[in-house]
């Protein structure tokens, strides 16, 4: 283990540098088709991933994986990344900070990884932030939502390297209130996980709505610890506030229970409106079955229907005869985080961390989810997410959003320098 | 208010119950062999991944499934006392707690690669799908159910331990293991029995659990595990009164708590177990010793 | 001879550690400062476990208390690295003392349940006083200033002071086992009931042991969190108390070197399994049943029996 | 003759059955003093409530004058009341020397030194090679406690009580599970022990022989109370404790 020394790395990373400080030398233009690609990438290109493979949300892992490994799958078989083939290994990153964190110092530092990607947990988020400007390899998260990563730890600390391809709370909270604005409901109340991720998010919903709508109530908040199997008191709870709409980031399995025990206690004939910002992932549609109520408002990071443009459509099939599963929004954020990367050195005729990040920057591309920006200032990727009605459809054995709303990304994501009203939507302009 | 008031207490009711299906093999198991067992929430997990299968298979009877599937699991239940468990009896706390520590570790992971790591949602009970109305408010039937089943287990074990033959072997087995072997009884199969009984009853929690929170996921006996542990607890190691009022009483109070102190919190259910093994180790119906 | 050797074998480690910190890669840097850093938190946890008899699901409170000490001393009051240990070590100190206090009046399974309920009301305190603590997102930004004029930003500097708490900590513990103190524990373990009619007040030794333990805790939490620079809520759970009692068993439980050795084996061992299958998980499972079925003594423990009987042969041997 | 230990009005029930019912007596200084009575008399509750493993209802408990009623163990084991146990009570798995550490150390409180080697208690170490003399088990000393004989591990409980230089040292059942040989080598240790007059012996027993030749004086309890208090020839005499003992043993 004490063999792989500094030196030999050092010595490549040296040549890289010389690599791309000759591809700027060549100038402004723009490398094209073959030339860039076999001129410019040595050795393959590696890329370590870690998600969620064990305990309750383990399922999530399999997701990004699947979405991942078909990426590499397509990459290879069309001779990889600038003629470079591509290699990607994946690693458990628990629930657990310094997991997290040992992952990435061994994919960097130990196998090699030119590039990071994957981070289910907003927490590992956030701590992985110093690391990475530590370890200098981008990072692209493909499942953590929390706005501090790329508004304090890139917009405000620098930190550089690191990118997010889904979209983050600002989807959650001030999308959901663009929709529930147009809803004849004045009364909200929330069900919501009792840790950062909930709060902020019916923050946002309660900001953005309250100045979109102005008195609009919010009358009940019932937080849900990590791991509840029993929402029934949490239901009491709503339905003796008797309100409009209820608004709830639950997710995952626990919002497969809380929707069941919510049918069961008749919530849905008292409350019409239901707004579930992550309903439309495929776990939840899927663990629900036939027994997803009707007309839910359902979002996600992605939706396998939308857009509805022969890319997608295409990917999705694709998907589908390849692991005989519709594709969860992880898969589609995995899958095209490891295409934005592609594009990224394809763009910039290097690996090297600097020029990949500079390629990211403002970086277009098109994905399965719709044309992707990377905003220059907070690395987030501007992409639209329907939210739309649910509805049956003989075709699937699963609740599909039947009408859709799409909210445009700059009407609803904050915007930099996130300090001050002005910062938030509704914006004037 | 008055509705409020009774769903509440309904939704603490069921809660508790469901607790409890799970905490009485807990602690019967503590009650004879004195062994706290980790692995019980895997038990419970195993019970409701062999239900689900086993229902799946027979055309969604759930009867059916919940049958056979605890069955299964008893296999599991044996192995582990018969081949490992019954090695570590004589040896300290840490040996016993760290083995079934281990079989936990190792079902989550079979669980995880046999089933996948995806959580599934199970589907309802047929008959018992609805609800049934209640002062104005519906409420599931199959939680009337599961609030049905807790006391019938209660006395049915109730029944066992003082009614029969082999009841009154466990108590004698219980209170004083070289007594019992003195007096002819061969202890390592009571053991054993007792050992696997008490699996049983922690798969059946699984198996009504396949209704009741709707879903499966590996890892799903870990938050169970913690709640029975609380549970035993405060009803005082081993005493099955104790666990039966400590279950209501945790339902209720949970129930009750995340109505109307919106902070509340396990913080408070530790701080109720803490205070009771302070102040009150043996439990509610223990003798002061 | 046999006297010598645990100070031969401290120093071997010492020069071994050096050289790791000296020639070896960034990653192999890490992954020691992780093992140090465990057998901080195991060290002091086994002076509980294997000599008291104590077994406590609670000490991850005090890694944390550690933990989120140093950071909030970092990010509200001064960002001396040295204070800010202190500051940590001094918090889980308190903590211990305080919960120690009313975990000491049980034993056994009773014990461990106090110290299960007691870490919880941490976990929860922690993941609950959101303004304080940053919640389930913890503690981030903890910056490595220079300490005493050296500067220990760099992974390759902050190493050698891992070290150096890693060898002051051997050097600790070895002394309280060898202490009076250390004897009584061991009596306490054996026989509390004769211990305390030989005029020894159990309850204040066992807490003095408790707090022993999760001041060392608190130390490994401090380190821990300029470390990784972030504090982390899942640090103060129950689960994370394991990690101490399964170190120990795999080193052996009886002896001094157990956890460190132990250490090595879970972080190495986990490395090695995590190159071949994601369900590294499952191999930790049968690892862990294969010792205590058949390895009771742990690593250490096992060898020391092994070589014992290899001993008394060659004697026998010699001898005829 | 100077009172060591008072007891007034001391009184325990465990439910309906009354172990100690208003007990009171002195013990004097220099004297072996014996209690016995059948079963269930209430012997173990009394040495464990004089003891401090106990709790009384009711009562006072005296060590030279000083009130004793509510100190921990350890603390009355400090001022002199100790006891030994009924079955082995030593440190299994620690070696001789070590088991008469402990109580040296616990005794002349040095047992918190955290932080100073064992080796450099020179003081100690000379204490406890001085009980292992007394109980001729010097050569013994590196063995481990659990590797001796039954006979030499009973002794060695009578000397972990020993080492905390008691005055006043309850034995229960000293001689329980010895053969004869040591039965009377530990009944001449203790009529030595006693001699010096440092030590004074409370014994608890069943056998018979072993009271009268022992006892200077002898104390019969029955149902929690004392039925017969004075010398061996008296108590051997007396009417009551001959019923109460009737068809359990026969007093010669």
């Amino acid at each position: 283990m004490f063999k792989k020394g500094l030196t030999r790395r050092d010595f490549v990373k040296a040549g890289l540098l010389t690599a791309a400080a000759t591809g700027l030398g060549a100038g402004v233009l723009k490398p094209t088709g073959l030339w860039a690609a076999e001129a410019k990438i040595k050795g393959p290109v590696k890329v370590g991933y870690q998600a969620i493979l064990s305990g309750t949300l383990a399922g999530y892992g399999e997701f990004h994986k699947m979405g991942v490994d078909m990426a590499v799958e397509e990459i290879n078989a069309a001779g990889g990344i600038g003629g470079a083939k591509l290699e990607v290994e994946f690693r458990d990153s628990t629930l657990k900070n310094p997991e997290a964190i040992k992952n990435a110092r061994y994919f960097v530092d130990s196998w090699g990884a030119d590039f990071l990607a994957g981070v289910d947990s907003s927490g590992q988020a956030l701590a992985l932030a110093p690391v990475m400007a530590q370890l200098d390899k981008p990072l692209m998260v493909t499942h953590a939502a929390t706005e501090k990563l790329t508004e304090q730890e890139v917009f405000k600390n620098g930190v550089k390297q690191i990118f997010r391809i889904c979209t983050p709370t600002y989807q959650d909270g001030n999308a959901a209130a663009f929709v529930a604005k147009d809803l004849p409901a004045m009364k909200w109340a929330t069900i919501s996980p009792k840790y950062e991720y909930g709060y902020t998010c019916w923050g946002m919903f309660k900001d953005t709505l309250g100045k979109l709508k102005p008195g609009t109530e919010f009358v009940a908040e019932s937080w849900a610890p990590f791991g509840t199997t029993d929402f029934r008191a949490h239901i009491n709870t709503i339905m003796d506030a008797n309100p409009d709409g209820l608004y709830s980031v639950e997710w995952a399995g626990e919002l497969i229970t809380m929707m069941k025990q919510a049918d069961q206690a008749g919530l849905f004939k008292k409350i019409k409106h239901v707004m579930l910002p992550v309903g439309a992932a495929m776990d939840v549609l899927e663990g629900l079955g036939a027994e997803m109520p009707d007309n839910i408002w359902i979002s996600g990071r992605y939706f396998f229907l939308y857009p509805d443009n022969p890319k997608n459509n295409e990917w999705v099939a694709a998907f589908q005869k390849r692991w005989k599963h519709y594709p969860a929004y992880v898969s589609e954020t995995g899958y095209s985080s490891i295409y934005a990367f592609k594009a990224a050195v394809e763009a910039a005729g290097s690996k090297d961390t600097k020029a990949v990040i500079e390629a990211l920057e403002g970086m277009e591309f098109d994905s399965p989810a719709g044309k992707r920006v990377f905003r220059k200032e907070d690395h987030q990727a501007m992409y639209s997410v329907p939210w739309g009605l649910t509805k049956a459809d003989p075709k699937y054995p699963f609740k599909i959003m039947g009408k859709m709303v799409v909210i445009p990304p700059e009407e609803c994501f904050n915007r930099p320098p996130f300090e001050g009203a002005a910062s938030m939507p509704p914006f004037k302009s | 208010m008055l509705e409020s008031l009774i769903h509440v207490c309904l939704a603490g009711l069921s809660k508790g119950m469901f607790i409890w299906l799970v905490a009485s093999g807990l602690t019967l198991i503590f009650g004879v062999l004195g062994v706290l067992n980790f692995a019980h929430g895997s038990f419970y997990m195993l019970g409701a991944y062999f239900c689900y299968t086993l229902l799946s298979m027979f055309s969604d009877n759930f009867w059916l499934g919940l049958a056979l599937g605890p069955l299964c699991v008893c296999a599991v239940g044996f192995v582990v006392e018969r081949f490992f468990l019954r090695y570590v009896y004589h040896l300290h706390l840490p040996y016993q707690l760290l083995l079934t520590f281990a079989f936990v570790i190792i079902f989550d992971n079979l669980v995880k690669i046999l089933w996948g790591g995806g959580s599934i949602g199970s589907p309802t009970v047929t008959g018992m799908a609805g609800s049934v109305s209640i002062a104005g408010r519906l409420f599931p039937t199959y939680s009337l159910f599961i609030m049905a089943v807790g006391p019938l287990v209660a006395l049915g074990l109730w029944l066992m331990l003082e009614k029969t033959w082999a009841g009154r072997i466990i108590r004698a087995a219980s209170s004083d293991r070289e007594m019992a072997s003195a007096l002819g009884v061969r202890v390592p199969a009571l053991y054993t029995g007792v050992f696997v009984f008490g699996t049983w009853l922690g798969a059946m929690g699984g198996g009504l659990a396949v209704p009741y929170v709707g879903l499966l996921t590996p890892g799903m006996g870990e938050g169970i595990i913690i709640d029975a542990f609380v549970v035993a607890v405060i009803g005082g190691l081993g005493s099955l009164k104790g666990a039966f009022l400590g279950a209501l009483i945790i339902g209720l109070l949970s129930s009750f708590g995340t109505r109307f102190i919106p902070s509340f919190d396990m913080f408070l259910i530790f701080i109720l177990m803490a205070g009771v093994l302070l102040w009150r180790p043996q439990g509610f119906f223990g003798e002061a010793s | 001879m046999g006297r010598y050797l645990p100070y031969m074998a401290f120093g071997l480690l010492i020069v071994l550690l050096v050289c790791i910190g000296l020639f070896a890669d960034r990653f192999v840097l890490y992954l020691t400062m992780r093992v140090m850093l465990l057998s901080i938190f195991a060290l002091g946890y086994n002076l509980l476990l294997g000599r008291t008899g104590l077994l406590s699901f609670g000490h991850a409170a005090f890694y944390a208390a550690g933990s989120y000490g140093m950071a909030l001393f970092y990010l509200h009051i001064n960002p001396d690295p040295l204070l800010g240990i202190l500051a940590g070590v001094g918090l889980a100190v308190v903590a211990s003392l305080v919960i120690g206090f009313f975990c000491v009046r049980h034993t056994e399974i009773y014990f461990a349940m106090l110290t299960l309920a007691f870490g919880m009301m941490v976990f929860s305190l922690i993941w609950n006083l959101r303004d304080i603590t940053g919640g389930d997102d913890g503690l981030v930004g903890i910056g490595r200033n220079p300490l005493l004029g050296f500067s220990i930003a760099k992974d390759s500097q902050y190493y050698f002071l891992v070290v150096f708490f890693f060898a002051l900590t051997v050097w600790i513990i070895h002394r309280i086992r060898s202490s009076p103190f250390g004897l009584v524990l061991a009596g306490i373990s054996e026989n509390h009931q004769r211990a305390s009619f030989a005029g020894i007040s159990i309850k204040s030794y066992r807490l003095a042991a408790f707090v022993i333990s999760g001041a060392f805790a608190g130390l490994a939490g401090s380190l821990g969190a300029m470390l990784e620079s972030n504090s982390d809520p899942f640090s103060a759970h129950w689960t994370h108390s394991a990690e101490p009692v399964l170190v120990s068993l795999i080193g052996g439980l009886h002896t001094f070197s157990g956890p460190i050795v132990g250490s090595v084996l879970f972080v190495v061992l986990r490395e090695i399994i995590e190159r071949f299958t994601q369900n590294w998980m499952l191999w930790l499972g049968i690892i862990l049943l294969v010792i205590i079925m058949g390895f009771r003594g742990g690593a250490m423990g096992s060898a020391e029996q092994y070589l014992a009987r290899w001993g008394r042969k060659f004697r026998e041997e010699s001898a005829s | 003759m100077s009172s060591l230990l008072k007891v007034e009005g001391l009184s325990k029930a465990f439910g309906r059955v009354v172990t100690a019912d208003g007990l009171n007596f002195e013990i004097h200084a220099g004297q072996i003093t014996s209690i016995i009575g059948p079963n269930g008399a209430g012997k173990s509750t009394l040495i464990n409530i004089l003891s401090g493993t106990l709790a009384a209802d009711a009562g006072r408990v005296f060590l030279e004058g000083r009130d004793i009623t509510r100190l921990p163990t350890h603390r009355r084991v400090r001022l002199g009341l100790c006891r030994s146990f009924q079955v082995v009570n030593v440190f299994p798995d620690l070696t001789v020397f070590e088991n008469i550490q402990i109580p040296v150390l616990g005794i002349v409180r040095k047992a918190h030194h955290v932080f100073r080697s064992l080796r450099r208690e020179r003081g100690v170490t000379e204490r406890v090679m001085e009980v292992l003399g007394q109980l001729k088990l010097v050569g013994r000393a590196h063995d481990l406690a659990s590797e001796l004989s039954h006979g030499d591990q009973r002794l060695l409980e009578i000397g972990i009580a020993l080492a905390v230089k008691p005055k006043l040292l309850f034995l229960d059942e000293p001689t329980a599970g010895m053969n004869p040989v040591e039965r009377v080598e530990t009944l001449e240790t203790i009529r030595r022990l006693s001699a010096t007059g440092r030590t004074t012996f409370v014994i608890v027993e069943h056998d018979m022989d072993i009271v009268f030749s022992l006892s200077d004086r002898v104390m019969v309890l029955h149902r929690g109370e004392i039925i017969c208090d004075g010398t061996a020839e008296e108590v051997k005499n007396d009417k009551q404790t001959r019923e109460c003992y009737l068809g359990e043993e026969v007093i010669e």
